[in-house]
């Protein structure tokens, strides 16, 4: 069985993947729904698509969206690389990703039509703005004949409106300009989808006019483009089925809400500083796919944590180690080309051994690659990228939700061992959202953090049982001390240039990293018991592994999952569990890092499943490999 | 940072019993002396202290004070400060740096902490090459110098920090010569006064690499006509009989003599540390050898917002706005729904 | 260079096929134009063109551009662009950046290649954001500006790059409006002309972050009163009447109106864009609306020894004192020894 | 039979390991001797040393040497840790390290003695300089009494000469300051050790004459000096053995020189020029201990070679990149933190395909460590520590002389695969010299770069058999062309988002750096055949395993040793080679890097001998361990 909401079994520093916005368990049933808006990045896709799946959320069902934004800011009107597309997949089941193919899809223009029609299943529902397909528009998109008129696409259940039209229609009193009811047409098509899927809109009603309140009349424009697209499902003759995937839910009761990846982190941020009742400083320098992370956190400045937007990357983690050094939980948050930016200051963090969380948003790489897409292929430069033997600890989140609960224990592990940890993230995860519930703050592990403050006897590298130094606060009398980037004596950390000393050093830095491994809970193996493969994911591809895993399962092949949240140290626990099968299968959006990892460590043959496409692994093709090898 | 009355610290509470390893005849010496004199006169506690430095013979000045302190990496100082300091304001922070680090890898760190106003102290050790790594040019080797990188002579035209730090805005910005023990105590005691960021650039004699290039403003007998002393409010006289002045010709600066009676003090520049404009101070950074004197003292001193007080009244204005964060209400966020 | 004759080189021959990919109604658009308009006129065969870009809408224009050309990495350009120049000074160098390129993440090479002169074109797009990733504080921001990483508005007080690339020396400094055509069409061609490093700061417009940051000094109708128009020799005048001027009192700028007879034309400074000190254009770079006009125009252009030209005359020292080097010699070293 | 100075067969772009002054065949003998001279700083020890080498050397024999200098530029006079000191050893027979215990030491302090004594044989020589064992030295040293009377010396054979007192005797007349005379001690040390050394002095004093030509009595002083602590060799009545090292010397006739690894690497990149015809350019930002070799660069402006002290690390490789693109043979030297900070640019270096040589010249790592110290611990940031996919070469030089051959050979790579190499060499065969034979320009492997000029068809990547795009210089007419770091398509070079293109580059990539194997020379295996065991080295650590594994041959032990060039890609055969031996030893100074790549690639379990001491690795420990596993 596929134990996706099982918490873990907590260690010390440890927390379950999933409980910041609980994962809801629930009874079993198949049914669910994959829907993608499409349109030009200026139609208010993103809008229309997160509405619509808070819409679907509030209605108890799990939801899993991916986001895909054109990597131009403004692309021109109706041209194929402006299209921006939103894409939601719900069910009352565990939904693991945003799906494949699609069930529904709803263009606003004819680029987005061809976009997009490659993905919606034979047979599915194809809702069209007809009145964008103009003879221009046709022809930016490369269409030689109206696909709408010319029965092309006779192989799906095709919906045409006229959405601007009706929209205007229905507007022609509100007194607004021709402008701004254009922009109302967005809520007309929710309208009609939510009547499709057979939501009810007094909720959304009044979510536009919460949303316009400085605005009654655009409120109300929004509310009558709403209803009206909801109106015309109810008498539109052209279609006869209404979405309707079973509501039988079962989720632990308590206050939900969905959430990205990214704003996860900056609720970790926020509620480090809660917890501990510290300072939480972030450096940073924008990129993305990591900036939103940033824009969350400088709205934030009455939660005891400070946001400083720094001159580059290398600024961004020195003034975080500095406000380290200063006694404050301090992080950097950055992607790949800024992470390469960074490592020569999180050598210095390894060598003063100052608690530095450091959170990679990982995306297309190599150089500036594929900055809007998803990739996994920054993790052997989290654990080799640095000059020298230089340690560090490395943590990868698996879901939007997982980003909190992944950075929180990121910031245990740094403040306990005295440490930088490296945080993967990735640009799929940052910027999808995931549903849960909402936590308490007294259901997650607790997190206290103690500086010394007695001077008698104090050594600057004197160790505890975990390895670490002690921290201490500037500021504090007698414990005057001064730490740097040259090798210390192992104790008095007085600058030496002593052989056996540093040998000595830097076998103890990496001795203090190897022990974090053993707060960690034990691996929760997911999937059949009797199993002869296993599959060994990391990051954020458990979605599409899961998925993956859970249908191989259906559909009666003997499968077992284990997903990785520690890459360095890797878990105790692992070598043992690998052992157990006889074939293991690492997929990665790379061409097989964890796998450097997993063969160097356990001398083990690996089989790697490596799409590098910037998107997510295709459940279908994943599934493929997994029933070859089970 | 309030001052409190601390009767007991002497120079002593702030040496280290490292040995000082720099080469005998070091300019670096003094400068420690001073700053550990300095120190205890300021009604700082020692323990809110905090040094930070990048690489470079001079970055090594932390390991011999006696305060918290950060030996960083090349360049980086400034940085590190910075977040230091935002998240400590109560903290009195020092930045010790060189000319290789803060100009060459250190620049841009150098320039965007002068224009953000950070409160801190940075001392710059400018000896005009690079000393730890045993002699190359620097950002601000003289032009021709002959160095270990520049065996024909340089051919890069130096850098003048305080034009540089000037055109950012910064709020205080001085320069001292290592030997001149009192003005460079003087100005070590203005720039830990001053809020907000300020630039102590200290003419540094690297003995071993570069020895002699501040000859002319340093050694006694020259130093009067080579350098003038620069006092707020007073007009730009200098020589060794006060006997010449600087007197400004449409927008070119002119020096003039006192001593024929065709000028008088009246006609000569009055310095102003004080005007809200960078010009008058990048004025006179850019006078050199041999053509004028070389100014001394301090340039620029100016009340400006620094940074950390924006930051915090932003975080006011948020919280006045908002009331300080509740946990709980975030965490929900805005269109959470209950499940019973 | 040498100027050749190529007669039929036009906007055309500089065109690329990718589609241009800006938001409608940015400014970039308008100095694409001018580029490919000026260098057709330029005596340069089309081949020798580089242009070298960081990260950053503004650093997308060498894709338009067919020449040969790299999109790098965010902020490096300048440093490309000197080891390119260096290495083949025959070649046309042109960097294109932002203000975030430039001036954030670029700050250190963009000063340092200002000190240098290194003979190469940098045109600066200063839309004050960052447009690229959508919208965050860059460095010319203004104080109290809100973006999405400045929510309360900003609190960093913003860069004026010309006044920054003065400091360290620059040779030629330039500034222009993306829409005023003719003006940043002269702009460039001077640019161009000038034998080392010339900065061309372009104000523009980010029509979907920024909108409206400049239009004081872009807007037709505001915009005599907001700005002055530098030329070299002549008084500094301005207002939609000409009648208004600057003035220098003291060490300080003043507006002064020439309409009530109180001044003349007489009285105002008179710009000089070839002095060989910095000090005049430093003064001009401080001026700001709305106390001030806003000058357009040639800050500074004088002519220096670029970099290139020292590297190859040092080089001429050597060979001409050592001859061409002999491989054998230089292998076989100066104490080898002959084994038989 | 160790071979070592047997060429390789040469492969298209490999070359011999030894042949810049290329490594002398003799017959065998086991006589050698190891001399160190130890004092202040300023006391002339690293002249003294180089000059006694270099008078060794042209007698024939071949020698190894290790400076060893204090970390600080002028430490205080007398201190511990102001002891400079210099280390040779030579032999008529192949000299691989600078030797472990000493033969013979020269202290000029007590400082100087209480350092080195304990690394003095048993019955070994020691030359003291008496005038400098004043009591204030005795107590900066640290001794309580005078050693050199005390007894505590009776094991040595102990020359207590007052080297200060009769230099100045013998100088009273030469009308120099008393400095001066001072200064000419360190010829006297000399000329008394030479004596001992059974050397004649004609030679020396020549080379005198010529270094000081501009002071004639300077030169005269030193000259007396020089005679005079010689003549002191042969009326002391003190000792009564000279050191005769056999002289029946076998070598390649040709002309022979002594180099160090980071003048090696200058010389390549003057010969690389000359072989090409192209313009090198360097450009760089000094840093300990890759200095030396830009500072051996600017002076050859004369040799078509450009040298650019850049404002930062990042600058240097960025500027050699633009040069790069203009068609120059590129360079940026560097070492362990200064890499960190080019890793972002090296990544935009393997996205736009361009030729560049990466040049780190190792250190005690992580942060900025021990500065002045020798490590091998950049290999895996050098393979790993990019973002996203980014292969790049990685090729190691073993010795000084093969430095030279490295650095050539990585030029050939970079050309021919259009991509990054990175050299790794050491502080240890950065400053250590070694002697070979000169070699002549027709010895070298050939070397020769095609542009491409031809406008019809060209796209920007289309590759050849190699993988390899054409280089194009700017300039050429019709050829126009763009590069970046964003992904581009497969052919046209245009900015592509498209998933399948990135994934079919990043393979490409991938298998173009794959693909640099087939050119290398098969591995030399040395040692044994019969044996069980095989030593695994890579880099600087050749001298002490080529010892070791020799030495326990000679002691009877059956053990082979093969060491890698080439670290990625790894050969082709070394898998092959590897499953011919039961057990697989990997000495390294570090924890074990290579054999994480090995361990990777050809789940073989390894050993690791790792001693991070900032030193080479001592020949007995290594012995040791290999006797244990032989
Ligand atoms: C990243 C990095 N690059 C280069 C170095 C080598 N390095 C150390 S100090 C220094 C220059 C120091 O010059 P300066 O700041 O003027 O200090 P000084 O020694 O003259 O006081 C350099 C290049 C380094 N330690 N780290
Ligand atoms: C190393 C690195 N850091 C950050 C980024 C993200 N980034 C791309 S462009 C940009 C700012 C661009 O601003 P500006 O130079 O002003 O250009 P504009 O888009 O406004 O023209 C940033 C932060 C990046 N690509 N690489
Ligand atoms: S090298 Fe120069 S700067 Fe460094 S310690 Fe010696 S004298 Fe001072
Ligand atoms: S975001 Fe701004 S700068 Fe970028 S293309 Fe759009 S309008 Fe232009
Ligand atoms: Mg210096
Ligand atoms: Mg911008």
């Amino acid at each position: 069985m596929v134990e996706k909401n099982k918490p873990a079994e907590r260690g010390d520093t440890s927390s379950p993947a999933g409980s910041l916005l609980e994962r809801p368990h629930r009874v079993e049933s198949l049914e669910s729904v994959v829907i993608r808006f499409a349109g030009d990045s200026g139609d208010g896709i993103q809008l229309t698509g997160t509405e619509f799946s808070k819409s679907i959320a509030t209605g108890g069902y799990e939801i899993v969206t991916h986001p895909d934004y054109p990597a131009e800011i403004r692309a021109p009107l109706g041209t194929l690389y402006g299209v921006s597309a939103y894409q939601v997949k719900y069910s009352n089941n565990p939904v693991f990703t945003s799906g494949e193919a699609l069930d529904v899809l709803v263009v606003m223009n004819p680029a987005a039509l061809k976009m997009n029609i490659d993905d919606l299943k034979h047979g599915g529902t194809l809702v069209a703005n007809t009145a964008t397909f103009t003879p221009a528009n046709l022809e930016k998109a490369g269409y030689e004949s109206n696909p709408l008129k010319d029965g092309s696409l006779a192989i799906y259940r095709l919906i045409p409106i006229d959405i601007s039209g009706l929209n205007a229609t229905a507007l022609k009193d509100s007194g607004l300009s021709r402008k701004d009811i254009g922009r109302c047409k967005n809520y007309f098509a929710l309208g009609f989808v939510l009547y499709l899927h057979n939501r009810s809109l007094n909720q959304e009603i009044e979510k536009v006019r919460t949303r316009f309140a400085g605005k009654p009349e655009i409120a109300e424009a929004n509310v009558t483009a709403l209803l009206s697209g909801y109106a015309y499902g109810e008498v539109c003759e052209v279609f006869d089925t209404r979405y309707t995937v079973s509501d039988e839910v079962n989720l632990t009761p308590g206050t939900y809400n969905s959430i990205t990846g990214n704003r996860a982190v900056a609720m970790a941020l926020v509620t480090a500083a809660k917890q501990t009742g510290l300072k939480v400083f972030l450096g940073s320098y924008p990129i993305t796919p990591a900036t939103d992370i940033l824009h969350n956190v400088v709205k934030l400045p009455n939660f005891n944590i400070t946001a400083f937007q720094a001159e580059d990357e290398i600024a961004g983690v020195c003034s975080a180690l500095g406000a380290a050094f200063g006694g404050s939980l301090a992080a950097t948050t950055t992607s790949g080309p800024g992470m390469a930016l960074k490592t020569e200051a999180i050598g210095l963090a390894a060598m003063t051994e100052l608690p530095l969380v450091v959170i990679d948003v990982q995306r297309g790489g190599p150089s500036t690659g594929l900055p809007t897409k998803t990739e996994q292929s920054d993790l052997l430069q989290a654990v080799y990228g640095r000059n020298g033997e230089c340690p560090v600890a490395v943590v990868a989140a698996r879901s939007p939700i997982d980003c909190f609960h992944t950075t929180l224990e990121a910031f245990r592990i740094a403040t306990k061992y005295m440490t930088p940890v490296i945080v993967l993230t990735d640009g799929g995860i940052a910027n999808a959202t995931e549903v849960g519930r909402i936590p308490r703050l007294d259901d997650l592990p607790p997190f206290e953090v103690k500086f010394r403050t007695d001077p008698n006897g104090y050594r600057i590298y004197e160790r505890n049982e975990n390895l670490a130094r002690a921290w201490v606060r500037p500021g504090t009398p007698g414990l005057e001390h001064r730490i740097g980037g040259l090798e210390k004596d192992a104790l008095s950390g007085d600058v030496s240039v002593d052989g056996a000393n540093h040998d000595k050093m830097v076998r103890t830095r990496a001795a203090k990293i190897d022990g974090i491994s053993k707060d960690f809970a034990p691996l929760v193996i997911e999937g059949s018991e009797e199993a002869k493969l296993l599959v060994v994911g990391w990051g954020g591809t458990y979605g599409s592994i899961a998925e993956a895993v859970r249908q191989s399962i259906a559909d009666g092949h003997a499968v077992a999952h284990v997903h990785l949240r520690h890459l360095n140290p890797l878990p105790n626990d692992l070598g043992e569990i690998m052992e157990r099968y006889e074939t293991i299968l690492v997929p990665e959006i790379n061409l097989g890092q964890l796998s450097v990892l997993l063969r160097n460590k356990y001398l083990r043959e690996i089989s790697g499943f490596n799409r590098v496409e910037g998107k997510p692994l295709r459940v279908s093709e994943l599934r493929n490999t997994i029933e070859g090898l089970a | 940072m309030q001052k409190i009355q601390i009767n007991d610290l002497t120079r002593k509470d702030f040496e280290t019993s490292q040995d000082v390893r720099w080469c005998p005849g070091c300019g670096d010496y003094s400068v420690l002396k001073q700053v550990q004199l300095v120190l205890p006169t300021l009604g700082i506690p020692k323990e809110n202290f905090a040094f930070i430095s990048g690489i470079g013979c001079s970055s090594r000045l932390p390991y011999y004070m006696d305060t918290y302190g950060m030996h960083s990496i090349h360049g980086r100082a400034p940085a590190i400060a910075t977040g230091l300091k935002l998240s400590r304001p109560e903290l009195s922070v020092w930045v010790v740096t060189g000319d290789g680090d803060a100009l060459a890898i250190g620049g841009n760190h150098f320039i965007h902490t002068m224009r953000r106003n950070v409160d801190m102290n940075i001392i710059l050790l400018n000896n005009r090459i690079y000393g730890l790594t045993k002699g190359q040019l620097s950002p601000t080797t003289q032009l021709g110098r002959q160095t270990k990188t520049s065996p024909v002579g340089s051919i890069d035209r130096p850098v003048e920090p305080i034009s540089l730090a000037l055109s950012m805005g910064v709020t205080f910005a001085a320069r001292a010569v290592d030997i001149d023990q009192k003005n460079l105590r003087d100005i070590l005691e203005r720039a830990a006064a001053h809020k907000g960021t300020s630039l102590v650039e200290i003419y540094q004699n690297c003995h071993i690499f570069n020895d002699g290039t501040f000859e002319a403003v340093s050694n006694k007998k020259l130093r009067d006509d080579n350098r003038i002393m620069l006092e707020h409010g007073k007009p730009l006289v200098f020589g060794k009989n006060r006997d010449k002045g600087i007197r400004l010709n449409g927008m070119r600066p002119e020096v003039v003599s006192l001593a024929d009676g065709k000028y008088t003090e009246a006609d000569l520049l009055v310095h102003d540390e004080q005007t809200d404009c960078t010009v008058m101070a990048y004025f006179l950074s850019r006078m050199h050898n041999p053509d004028f004197p070389v100014p001394m003292g301090v340039f620029r001193a100016v009340a400006e917002d620094c940074y950390g007080q924006s930051v915090r009244s932003a975080e006011a204005i948020v919280e006045g706005k908002r009331g300080p964060g509740d946990w709980d209400t975030l965490i929900r966020g805005a269109d959470s729904w209950v499940v019973e």
